[in-house]
């Protein structure tokens, strides 16, 4: 049964990384509601166990390359409260220091590829990143996540082909939440799982349960494992579901109302709390006690994104090159 | 009656799809959602799934269907859920639909519509002025409305057009540009600018939302008595150089302005073609006011730096004025 | 068996038609040699079954999007040899009248899509034809070729999954050649069969001995009726390879001398010209009939070509667009 | 020794090659083949396939992953076949790698080869100069030499760059091409221009191929007693102004040639900013000798009537000077 190898700190971790990234974004939303964000919001409430669960089965130094919906990731990778919500209110003290919004941010040293918003560019990105480690022999794993509507794209299919044929460390994952903005799976594509697509590229891929964040977990460090022995890239497709709108302009209401009331109850993180708390690694005082640490912690974050400046432009035109 | 930028092209799609049964649009979440920009809301009630098509996220196969289609008699017409996207399907355009007809002799008749464009604080990915990609390319039709009644009748013309175009519909005019169209089937014709304010002392030459921009910069100037004409262009390709001449042989003074970053900009082109065919009407040099060579940043402050607007315009205006 | 369902003027016309392929590229090499041509030559030797043998198994009004390596299916739609060697020598005469050269011609009121460079790239208009086809509820089909190569590009994955969700009656059909250029196909994919591809778009694949040209017709019939009845599209691979170098300047010493030589053994031709004698269909006497025949269609064209004259250029500036 | 432009950039990537071991080619044939030019024969022998990698047939992969590759510290060298299919990684060029450095303030090291330009009669697809599509993008850096010399310290300038480098190598000059080279570790830094010809008449401004013939213009007008200066870009993204501008405030006239279409070209820009920043040193009008805006045709007399050269420049020289 996955988790079993985990201890209960690392278990806890990830209790914490998936309240964080639900309190954070919820956060978030009232912030939108309150006309504080700039531009639109990209919420992962409902699928965070696929960014937390991959993330989770990495080591420190290996790498991700996160799409929109992936905070759980960029947190555990290092991307601190503060530095994410600063950049959603387009502050100075944002990773991009305002040059760039919401979701569309990444720091190298952390190991976080900057996310852009053409869907399925940052896989080939992946890839080149794992030709680097190959080619430098070192043991790391770089993480390549994207939704199910990206899988449609041309630079999907040469990611995968490229990364199978030399071999490569890395881990493709799949938010199929089942919708690419208002489009079902259905007008996406003909087949029913898109790990399927693996077969074309001769990788192993799997489906799993994306709302059981020890099973997403468990595919992933399976497939790290596969990749850091030189075996090449896998594709791991986590089954989820988009709970709220594409952005949070967006009501959402092509989506049938069953389909969310069906996947509500599957929510990751309530599952997760009842399996650590049948486990009894959790119980009451403790998730109070988390509870307060991540209140504190967003709160915090809020403070401090709300208090930073704005840029003010003096370096407007500098930077458009390293050199 | 007044009607706003975007329900003048949602007017225009409305009755070429119903005044012609060839054509047909196919794009990104442009049918149960109506769009991102909700200018296709109603078209799937009421021309059905066959003729609004909602396609996977995979913009080269959307552009390269459209062509097939096309080639076979059809008048498709794509919707780019933003025009940076259309870098995706650059290839297809370029490759395939511009050098067609030249090549082979058949027409390649089909639209792609590109909301383009700032001023709505989405950042770099969200924002950008593609059109100089495409100037370059021989076999391309551009057009870039800047009022409801262009934007209505350009976007018939382009559909009735046996050649590719690109219409670059402006995003921030949307909703914020509302003006007169003209009842029934009124098509403005491709290939030609229009002055959209008379003026002596020196030509301003614009097109999309800097023309309400330059128009804005004229009024502010009255008072000190520099009277722009405003040319707006309507059609980047073919350039009406016309048009354009006419003004600044008249004026002797020309300033050109866009949104996109100046250095490679359509500007350059005009400044060039107006050295080349109207050097001894010059009393100064032509002028370009457009955004620096940077991304365009997301923190409004600095969206606000970059973009053009009628102040900048004025203050160049009067600079030009006084050379 | 295939080809039992064919009248032996019908086998004859295949016949034809795949020495007709050979004796004009031969003609091509031949004048390669002595200079006459302008720029590269594209052979098709030995691989011709998978043109001929696909083309053969089309309706007079369905469409053809060939690749490179298809002057079978060409000739068969209508192109005439006097054509294609004019288009060779760069002649006015032949289909771009000059502005294009060798594979790069077509005819789209003879259905030939005119086939352009950048590999794959017909793919997704081969699917924009079909969907025209079901917009108006033609019963025809298009026929996209493409090489092994090309099946690593975007726009093969973008066309093939468009296709499939749509249901549009297209046939991908592949020469799977085992080279791209030099680079062979374990340095291309990391699967066994380009059909197996196929299961990526939940679309049939099946995978045939490119030079048995009735089993590439049966294939294509096959996968031509499914489309014609809306069943969607399919993908055939054609087992084959390349005998000569990718261009003629390539002397293909990358290529390992025994692998020609197995496959020469294979060759397409003589199998079915053995094949037809068995049946009693060919004799030496229609043999030579036939080779008189082919002898002087490819004579008189070579006369065509080489009489013809070249583009003057004065019409170099024209027909960038349509109107 | 003379040695050719080819071969100069051969010495420039093995150099760099030995003496940096993040440096690594990727690309299609250019391995086992040794490239379509035959520039990388001998690398995979000398540097094994690890650092000389035989890609698949994927543009938008390669160029993903030498972006990615460039993040983890690398420097890798891409070789597109022909800069014609660069089009095909359009997307991953200008809006991955061009904008990274500005948004996140990463650098990425990569060079991109561009075997560019015409007068190989290899018509529409394989003789494009797409320098324009890249210049207006903000992040990338363009080169274009036009010497053994430049071509060799350009590279080696653009292989230890920090930031995305465009280097357009002339197909034409490959081997016609041929010049002294410096002995040793010779760099010729990005962003400066050469007077490749001191003169009083006027400056021709040129680039790539066209400073050949802007040369052989130049001899051909000595003994009409017009003396032209010819500055050679070199580099074209960031642009020399200096050196342009003291060549035109000295000689009072300028005129811009290149290769690529007049329309919406790097011409334009020069001219706009000359007039812009020398107006008062303008004894005429900024003159472009440019390709026609028509696709490039393939037969060799409309080649010749496209593509400009010393004749039609001498011409343009001619008129400027009696201006
Ligand atoms: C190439 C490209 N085309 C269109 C878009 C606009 N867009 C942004 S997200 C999105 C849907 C993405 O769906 P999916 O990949 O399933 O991710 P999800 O939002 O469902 O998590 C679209 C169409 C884009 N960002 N990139
Ligand atoms: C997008 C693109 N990249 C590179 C090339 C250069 N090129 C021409 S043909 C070819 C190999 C094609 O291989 P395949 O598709 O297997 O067809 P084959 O020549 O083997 O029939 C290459 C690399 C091209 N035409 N298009
Ligand atoms: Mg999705
Ligand atoms: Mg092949």
């Amino acid at each position: 049964m996955p988790g079993l190898d985990l201890t209960p700190v690392e278990l806890l971790k990830i209790y914490y990384y998936l309240k964080l990234t639900r309190g954070l974004e919820q956060r978030v939303i009232t912030l939108y509601r309150q006309g504080k964000i700039i531009g639109g919001v990209y919420i992962s409430a409902g699928e965070e166990a696929i960014a937390v669960g991959s993330a989770s089965a990495l080591e420190p130094d290996d790498v991700i390359a996160p799409t929109h919906r992936d905070l759980g990731a960029n947190l555990m990778k290092g991307i601190t409260a503060k530095e994410y919500l600063a950049q959603y209110l387009a502050k100075r003290t944002g990773l991009t220091r305002g040059r760039d919004g919401n979701v569309h941010y990444g720091d190298i040293r952390r190991g976080v590829i900057g996310f852009i918003s053409p869907m399925a560019d940052l896989l080939p990105v992946a890839a080149g990143v794992g030709l680097a480690f190959k080619l430098r022999r070192e043991r790391r794993v770089v993480a390549a996540f994207f939704g199910d509507g990206a899988s449609s794209r041309g630079d999907f299919h040469e990611a995968l082909n490229f990364a199978s044929v030399m071999k490569l460390p890395v881990v493709f994952i799949c938010h199929n939440n089942q919708f690419a903005y208002s489009t079902p799976l259905q007008k996406q594509m003909a087949v029913e799982n898109i790990a399927d697509r693996a077969t074309a590229y001769g990788m192993p891929g799997i489906a799993v349960d994306g709302n059981d964040v020890l099973a997403v977990r468990a595919a992933v460090a399976h497939a790290a494992s596969r990749a850091r022995q030189g075996e090449g890239p896998s594709l791991v497709e986590g089954k989820t579901m988009r709970m709220r709108g594409h952005a949070e302009h967006d009501d959402a209401s092509y989506v049938p109302p069953a389909l969310l009331e069906e996947w509500r109850k599957r929510d990751p993180i309530d599952r997760f709390d009842a399996y650590l708390r049948e486990q009894k690694i959790l119980d009451d005082i403790t998730a109070k006690e988390i509870a307060e640490r991540l209140s504190k912690e967003i709160e915090e974050a809020v403070s401090f994104a709300e208090s930073s400046p704005f840029p003010d432009g003096t370096d407007l035109l500098e930077g458009v090159y390293a050199s | 009656m007044e009607i706003t930028y975007l329900e003048a092209i949602r007017q225009a799609l409305w009755e070429e799809m119903d005044r012609d049964e060839r054509v047909f649009m196919l794009g990104e979440d442009i049918g149960v959602y109506g769009g991102a920009f909700k200018i296709t809301k109603g078209f799937l009630d009421k021309f059905g799934p066959e003729r609004v098509i909602d396609t996977p996220l995979s913009e080269s196969a959307i552009v390269g269907a459209a062509i097939g289609a096309a080639l076979m008699g059809m008048r498709p017409v794509v919707e780019m859920q933003f025009a940076d996207f259309i870098a995706c399907a650059f290839d297809q355009i370029v490759n395939m639909a511009a050098k067609h007809h030249y090549r082979i002799g058949e027409p390649v008749p089909m639209v792609i519509r590109a909301p383009y464009g700032g001023g709505i604080h989405a950042g770099p990915y969200h924002s950008q002025c593609p059109e100089a990609w495409f100037f370059h390319v021989a076999g391309l039709k551009l057009v870039a409305p800047s009022t409801p009644r262009d934007a209505k009748g350009l976007l018939k013309a382009a559909i009735r057009d046996p050649d590719p175009v690109i219409y670059f519909e402006h995003k921030y005019l949307y909703r914020h540009m509302k003006g007169e169209v003209p009842e029934g089937d009124n098509v403005v014709p491709i290939g030609k600018a229009e002055v959209k304010r008379k003026g002596s002392t020196m030509s301003v030459i614009a097109y999309g939302a800097m023309v309400e921009q330059s128009l804005a910069a004229a009024e502010k100037l009255v008072p000190e008595g520099i009277d722009l004409e405003v040319v707006d262009l309507r059609t980047l390709q073919p350039l009406d150089m016309e048009t354009i001449l006419t003004s600044v042989k008249k004026t002797g003074r020309a300033l050109v302005v866009h949104e996109a970053p100046k250095t490679g900009g359509i500007g350059g082109e005009i400044a060039a073609r107006l050295a080349e065919e109207a050097f001894r009407f010059l009393d100064a040099p032509v002028v370009r006011v457009a955004a620096p060579h940077i991304p365009v940043p997301f923190s409004p402050a600095l969206e606000e730096m970059y973009l053009p607007n009628a102040d900048k315009i004025a203050l160049k205006a009067r600079e030009l004025a006084n050379f």
